[in-house]
C-alpha cells in the first residue's frame, strides 16, 4: 500500500490508530534505537577532560541527528482515543477515557474515591 | 448489594477460630468422625514456633482487595505448616492509597470533578529456620495455585561462605564470567563512547 | 423432508466419510489394487468400500473423484439403499459444500447452544458470588486433602554456622511476572564474622564508608548492574574479596582516621519516633495545684 | 582532633578503586553522570504495547469457520447509517461535476 510515511518502516501499534499516534510511535521507536548513540555523543560533548575539537565534533554530530531521535519529541498519548492532553501516565489514558473505564470497572482496583 | 455480599461471604468463609460448631457440619459428627486435616480447615491455620529465629525468607502478598488477600495468606500459612516451615502470621503492612481527580465533563466545566482511588493492601509472611530448597517448593506450590488478583513477591536470604567460588556444588556460578568485556547494563553506553572515539573524525582530534 | 435429510446424510457418509477403521482390513486385497478403480467392478460391496477408503486415505489431498470409481461404487450405493441419482450428485460434491448445505458450520461445536436467557438462571452478580464460593471450596479441598501430602517434602533444618557461612545474599523473586527488581542482589555481612583482627576491621569499615552501619555492625552492598541475579551475586562477591584484600595489607592502616557516623545519625533522624516518655527531671511537684476542697470529707459530713 | 584532607582523599581513592566507582577529587566535569543514567529506551518504545498483538483480520484468517463481529466496524456502520437517515450522509456526486461537464453546458 505504497511507501511508509516516515523514512524508516516501523510496525504500527495494535491500539487505536490515527496519524498522530503513528507519528508518535515512529518517533518512540527511533528514540529507543538511537538512545545509546545520543548518550554517548552527549558524554563526549560534556566531557571537559577531552580535547575541545573532539567535543565540538560530538556536539556537531548530535545537532545533525534528525529530530525524531529527540527524547523531547515524544508525547504520551491516550491509547484508547489518541488524545494527547491530560493523559494519566499510570493508565496511558486521557481523563475522559479513564473516567469511563473506571466507572465501568475495567481498571483493576480503581473505585470511586470516597473519604 | 455489597451488604448482601458481605452477609453471604461471612457464612461462606469457614475459618472460624472458635471450636467446631456441630450445627455447621452437614452430617452427624458422632457417627462419622471427620479426619484431623479436614477439621483443621474449619480453624485458623496452625503455625510452628521457630527455634533459632533466623529469617530465611519473607513473602509479601499485595492485592487491590483484601478478601482474596486474607484468604490466600491463610492458605500460604497452611501450606507452610504442612511443609514444616516455621512462619510468622500475615502481618498487615500499611495500605497504599493512590488517588486521581478528573474533570467529569468532556469540555470546560472544570468546577465539577470526580475522584477515583485505588487501595493496595499488603500482607507480610516471614519464614524462619528452613532450607532454601523448602522455600522454593513452597513458592512453586503457591504459584501453581495462585488466586486471582494477588501479587506475590519473595525475598530469599541465602547464607554463603565468604568466597563464593570455593563452593563445590555451584556449577552455574563457574560458567558465569563477569569479566570486564561482559557488559553491565550501564556499560553499554560506555562501550559506544569507546567505539565513537575510535572513529576517524574523532581520532584525528585525539592525537 | 426428514426422510430426505436422513437419506442425504447416509449418502453423504457413504460417498465421503466412511469411518477409517474399514481401511484396516486392506491386507486381504492386493495392496496396489486401490490405484485403479476400473478393476473393482467384480468385487463385493464391502471390499469396494474398503478400497475406496484406502484410495482416499493414500492419495489424501491428491484424491480426485473419477468416473470408473463412481461406476464401481454405484452397486454399493444400491446395496445400502441410496438412490443412484442422489449418490452421483453427492459423489462429485466436495465435503465442504455438503457441510455448508446441511448447515454444519466447521469449527463451531454443535453442542454450543447459544439460546436466549429465559430468566431461569442466576443473574451475573450472583454468578460471581457462586464462582467465588466455588473457588473457596476448591482451596478448602486443597487445604484438607492435598496440603497434608506436602509433609513428605519436609526437611531437617541444616543451620549454616556463621563461622563458615557469614555472608547473606538477598535474592528477590516475583511469582508470575517479570520485574526489573528481580535482578538486584543485596549482600550483607556482620564485619565481626569476617575473621579480621582489630586494625584490619577498622580499615575495612573506613573503606566501606556509608555501606557500614556501626549500630548493627553490618556491611551492606547491592548491585543490579547485570542481567542475571547470579552474575550480580558473583560481582558483589568479587568486590567483597577485593575489599578484604585491601583491608588486610596494613601498610597504611588509617588508624588516625575515625569512623564517619553522619549517615547513621541522618538515618535515625529520618526515622519516625514513637514512645516518648516525660523526662523525670522535668517534673515539678511543688508547682502542682494544691487541693482546696477535700471532697471526701465534705461528702462524709453530709451523709 | 582534625584529620588532614589528604588522608581522607587517599582513603576515598582506595575505596573508589575497590567499589568500582569514579574517583574525581577535583570535581572535574567529566559528564560521567550521563553514563550512570539508566536507559529509558525499552520503556518508551513499547508505550503502545506489543505491535504484533492479534488484529481482527488475523482472527478471521485463523478461524475461517467462525464468523466474527468487529465492534468498531459495527459501530462505525451504525453511526453512518444514522447520519444518512438524518440526511447528513456523504453528499451525492453531482453529474456535471464529473468529466463530461462541457457537453451539458452546450446542450442548455
Amino acid at each position: 500500500m505504497g511507501g511508509f510515511r516516515f523514512p524508516i518502516k516501523t510496525k504500527l501499534p495494535s491500539t487505536y490508530l490515527n496519524a498522530r499516534v503513528i507519528r508518535d510511535n515512529f518517533k518512540r521507536q527511533q528514540v529507543a534505537d538511537n538512545e545509546v548513540t545520543v548518550k554517548a555523543l552527549k558524554f563526549i560533548a560534556r566531557n571537559t577532560t577531552l580535547p575541545p575539537r573532539s567535543r565540538m565534533e560530538a556536539q556537531l554530530q548530535l545537532s545533525v541527528m534528525p529530530n525524531y531521535t529527540r527524547m523531547t519529541q515524544i508525547k504520551n498519548r491516550c491509547i484508547e482515543t489518541g488524545h494527547s492532553r491530560s493523559v494519566l501516565s499510570d493508565f496511558r489514558l486521557c481523563r475522559s477515557q479513564f473516567r469511563e473505564l473506571a466507572r465501568k470497572g475495567d481498571l483493576p482496583g480503581v473505585k470511586k474515591g470516597v473519604w | 448489594m455489597n451488604m448482601f455480599r458481605q452477609a453471604v461471604r461471612s457464612f461462606v468463609r469457614y475459618q472460624s477460630t472458635t471450636s467446631l460448631n456441630p450445627k455447621i457440619l452437614p452430617f452427624n459428627a458422632k457417627e462419622t468422625p471427620i479426619p484431623k486435616c479436614v477439621e483443621a480447615v474449619y480453624h485458623a491455620p496452625l503455625k510452628i514456633e521457630p527455634t533459632h529465629r533466623d529469617l530465611i525468607a519473607d513473602i509479601q502478598l499485595r492485592s487491590y482487595d483484601n478478601e482474596n488477600l486474607d484468604f490466600f495468606s491463610s492458605f500460604v500459612l497452611r501450606a507452610g505448616y504442612y511443609l514444616g516451615i516455621p512462619m510468622k502470621g500475615p502481618k498487615p503492612l500499611p495500605t497504599k492509597r493512590k488517588r486521581w481527580t478528573v474533570i467529569r465533563a468532556p469540555f470546560v466545566m472544570a468546577k465539577s470533578k470526580e475522584n477515583f482511588e485505588r487501595h493496595t493492601h499488603a500482607r507480610l509472611i516471614r519464614l524462619y529456620d528452613c532450607n532454601t530448597e523448602l522455600v522454593e517448593t513452597l513458592l512453586s506450590y503457591i504459584s501453581k495455585h495462585g488466586i486471582s488478583g494477588v501479587g506475590i513477591k519473595c525475598n530469599l536470604y541465602q547464607r554463603e561462605p565468604i568466597d563464593l567460588d570455593s563452593k563445590k556444588d555451584g556449577p552455574e556460578l563457574e560458567n558465569i564470567d563477569i569479566s570486564s568485556q561482559l557488559q553491565g547494563l550501564d556499560d553499554v553506553v560506555g562501550a559506544k563512547v569507546v567505539e565513537l572515539l575510535n572513529n576517524p573524525e574523532f581520532k584525528k582530534h585525539l592525537q | 423432508m426428514i426422510t430426505g435429510a436422513s437419506v442425504q446424510r447416509t449418502a453423504f457418509f457413504c460417498s465421503r466419510r466412511l469411518n477409517s477403521t474399514v481401511t484396516k482390513e486392506v491386507a486381504t486385497i492386493s495392496s496396489t489394487l486401490y490405484k485403479d478403480p476400473s478393476k473393482w467392478i467384480g468385487l463385493d460391496s464391502k471390499d469396494i468400500i474398503t478400497l475406496h477408503n484406502e484410495r482416499k486415505a493414500r492419495l489424501g489431498p491428491l484424491y480426485k473423484p473419477c468416473e470408473e470409481e463412481l461406476k464401481a461404487l454405484l452397486p454399493t450405493a444400491e446395496a445400502s439403499g441410496i438412490p443412484a441419482k442422489l449418490f452421483k450428485e453427492y459423489y462429485h460434491k466436495t465435503p465442504e459444500e455438503v457441510e455448508a448445505e446441511m448447515g454444519i458450520a466447521r469449527g463451531l461445536d454443535e453442542h454450543v447452544n447459544l439460546d436466549q436467557y429465559q430468566f431461569d438462571d442466576l443473574p451475573s452478580q450472583s454468578q460471581i458470588l457462586v464462582h467465588q464460593h466455588r473457588e473457596q471450596r476448591f482451596y478448602n479441598r486443597l487445604a484438607a486433602f492435598e496440603l497434608p501430602l506436602l509433609a513428605q517434602y519436609r526437611q531437617e533444618y541444616k543451620r549454616p554456622s556463621t563461622k563458615t557461612h557469614p555472608v547473606a545474599y538477598r535474592y528477590t523473586t516475583y511469582l508470575g511476572e517479570e520485574h526489573p527488581n528481580s535482578r538486584k542482589v543485596v549482600l550483607s555481612v556482620k564485619t565481626s564474622d569476617l575473621g579480621l583482627e582489630q586494625r584490619e576491621l577498622h580499615k575495612l569499615r573506613l573503606l566501606a564508608k556509608t555501606r557500614y552501619d556501626s549500630t548493627t555492625d553490618t556491611l551492606r552492598m547491592s548491585s543490579d548492574r547485570y542481567e542475571e541475579p547470579a552474575q550480580n551475586a558473583k560481582y558483589l562477591n568479587s568486590i567483597l574479596l577485593e575489599l578484604l584484600k585491601e583491608a588486610k595489607d596494613l601498610k597504611d592502616d588509617f588508624a588516625d582516621v575515625p569512623l564517619d557516623k553522619r549517615h547513621i545519625i541522618a538515618r535515625q533522624l529520618r526515622k519516625k519516633k514513637r514512645g516518648y516518655e516525660f523526662p523525670e527531671e522535668w517534673k515539678r511537684p511543688q508547682d502542682a495545684p494544691r487541693k482546696t476542697v477535700d471532697l471526701v470529707e465534705l461528702l462524709h459530713k453530709q451523709l | 582532633m582534625s584529620v588532614p584532607k589528604s588522608r581522607l582523599l587517599k582513603l576515598a581513592e582506595i575505596s573508589a578503586k575497590v567499589f568500582d566507582q569514579n574517583f574525581n577529587p577535583t570535581n572535574a566535569r567529566t559528564g560521567s553522570k550521563i553514563l550512570a543514567q539508566r536507559l529509558k529506551g525499552p520503556a518508551i518504545a513499547n508505550y503502545y504495547g506489543n505491535p504484533d498483538f492479534i488484529r481482527f483480520k488475523q482472527l478471521k484468517k485463523l478461524y475461517p469457520g467462525m464468523n466474527f463481529v468487529d465492534e468498531e466496524e459495527q459501530y462505525r456502520l451504525t453511526m453512518l447509517e444514522l447520519r444518512k437517515r438524518r440526511g447528513k450522509g456523504a453528499p451525492t456526486k453531482k453529474r456535471e461535476a464529473s468529466g463530461d461537464g462541457k457537453k451539458t453546458k452546450k446542450r442548455k
